[in-house]
């Protein structure tokens, strides 16, 4: 089936809009009269009959394109679907660092994680999982916090129900602070951690990249 | 270093600001060897000091110091070379030569993967104009998505707390090496004589200093503060004083 | 015209789909065979042929219903589309390496590129083009793969459907053409691109600054 050019052009302009177009809109756009328009229009409504899945409908003082009406049952089950709402890794490291630390600033998680965090954090809060949890009180970045439909998610009993940590290896003035925070709440216990003074891993060959 | 995803500080990554180039120091190189960078034009003491900066020490690992170095090292024989005008028929001496064939391995490396980068360009080119109707499904929310077990919050926190091997540092020399002060030293002998000898200027000296000599010298004559002579490619370059 | 039944709902569920749809959730929905529905699929091909102003796709995990190529500049009048944003040579070159092989960390990049790619690589996920996958189960550098944006843009049907990287590796006079190149840029051979040869008034003479 060959469509005329304009018609091509409205049914494409039809498909992509989210609202209806009037017939003016559609001459304004495609360059074509209103006649022109409205003949394409005819052409469309021929191509999505009652034997297609489309139809070309007028409401709203514009025209659309939309699924047919006996199709509902299937466009049901389509939204029934569970939507794509998986946790990210990126999602899941940064929820466990609130989790275990919070309320912590976004700066702190980007440290902690070594990847900036803000479009995580900002669409975490947008989906739910984490919320605003106040500045500190000598001023500062906003640090978050879990939310309740985090911790129903998760299964959580109530924030801070975590699985409690067993080794924690970092070093550094920063590390400690993040290592005596976890040990405080109690996700950490007090000798787990320290880390081996300076007898540091001695191992790793000069040249050897250790992230293959 | 608190992370174990926290990218090793990499002299080599460090972006280099050029009036003519703005780019990282590799890709400068083959930007150079594409003949899309007028060398001669290039200071290389921006590219050095840029490269190298006053927080070396911090920012060196074995890997990237030892790639820096070959990079600089090829790159200033390249501009010596183009500077001098050596029609230089002769066989170079073995360690160009390696640093030379190193550098060739090395983009024969790459070069699948630029061309699988030209592949990509044509394909979005291919692919620019389709649309696509990206509109949320209207009507009742969706059902709540599933639940997540908590283990796995224990486990993604347990792995950002496991301390990343240690690049072990015991190659690296801990002498600094400063272009400027290169620079300064180097004008204190002309100072003292019309003339030096880069040979004598260097002796004595490891093979990164030696490097930034060299590459000072360049940049002295690139100035204009000194002309440089070598009777024989590799040989000695005499260093003179251009004011008066 | 008139379409199978089960071809009026897989056009309906294209339709409507926020993002591509894979054979398999096409068959979980409308209740039939993977073979129903690409027989589905090919009745709807014919029937959005070039004559019109829709295609289907097979683009980034599945199947999609979008506007056909020629007609962008009529539908880009529908909406204010964002100022081009193009992929620079440098970000096309990473792309090109997280593409072959992802999960790939910054560092794993970068020793490949002998470039930092951390500026890069957090522009493409800000872009969208890629996302974090991870980090491995022992720990590490954050992996990245490529995104489904990123499939999109450069029309590809799925994650790896890329041609074998052995199809770009240099042949061997080619690698010798890249060692020649490097000899050259040394030594003013007569063929190598002589900078400014004896017209320039200076020449290369030691001394003479081309640019003060």
């Amino acid at each position: 089936m060959s469509l005329s050019e304009p018609a091509r052009q409205v049914e494409a302009l039809l498909f992509l809009s989210p609202e209806p177009l009037p017939v003016v809109a559609l001459c304004e756009i495609t360059d074509a009269s209103p006649g022109a328009v409205q003949r394409a229009l005819a052409e469309l409504g021929e191509r999505h009959g009652p034997g297609t899945g489309l139809e070309v409908a007028e409401i709203a003082g514009g025209f659309t394109l939309r699924t047919r009406a006996d199709l509902a049952g299937v466009v049901d089950r389509l939204r029934e679907r569970p939507p794509d709402d998986r946790v990210s890794p990126a999602a899941l490291e940064t929820l466990a660092v609130v989790a275990y630390l919070e309320p912590v600033s976004r700066p702190q998680i980007s440290r902690l994680r070594g990847v900036s965090v803000d479009s995580t954090v900002a669409s975490l809060v947008e989906r739910g999982l984490l919320e605003e949890a106040g500045r500190p009180p000598d001023g500062g970045a906003m640090r978050y916090r879990t939310s309740r439909a985090f911790q129903e998610r998760f299964g959580l009993r109530r924030a801070g129900d975590l699985p409690p940590l067993e080794r924690f290896e970092l070093s550094g003035p920063e590390a400690e602070r993040v290592r005596l925070q976890l040990v405080q709440a109690g996700h950490l216990a007090d000798d787990a951690a320290a880390p081996d003074d300076d007898t540091a891993p001695q191992g790793h060959a000069p040249g050897a990249p250790d992230d293959g | 270093m608190l992370a174990p995803g926290m990218p090793a500080p990499d002299a080599l990554q460090q972006p280099i600001a050029l009036d003519l180039f703005e780019g990282p120091f590799d890709l400068l190189l083959t930007l150079v060897l594409r003949d899309e960078v007028e060398l001669l034009e290039l200071p290389l003491v921006e590219v050095v000091t840029a490269s190298l900066g006053e927080n070396a020490r911090e920012r060196w690992d074995t890997d990237t110091a030892g790639e820096l170095i070959v990079l600089l090292a090829a790159m200033a024989e390249l501009k010596a070379r183009r500077m001098l005008g050596e029609p230089g028929e002769e066989e170079p001496d073995p360690d160009t030569l390696e640093a030379r064939e190193a550098l060739a391995a090395r983009l024969v490396a790459y070069a699948p993967f630029q061309r699988a980068a030209a592949w990509l360009a044509a394909q979005a080119r291919d692919h620019a104009g389709p649309r696509y109707r990206r509109m949320p499904l209207e009507g009742a929310a969706p059902p709540p998505p599933p639940e997540e077990d908590p283990g796995r919050l224990g486990e993604a926190m347990a792995r950002m707390l496991v301390a990343p091997p240690a690049p072990s540092l015991t190659h690296l020399t801990s002498r600094r090496v400063s272009m400027p002060a290169a620079l300064a030293r180097l004008q204190t002998a002309l100072g003292r004589a019309r003339a030096v000898s880069f040979d004598a200027f260097t002796d004595g000296m490891e093979p990164l200093e030696e490097a930034i000599a060299l590459m000072a010298a360049l940049e002295l004559a690139r100035r204009g503060e000194v002309t440089l002579a070598q009777a024989e490619p590799f040989g000695d370059i005499a260093i003179t004083g251009s004011r008066l």
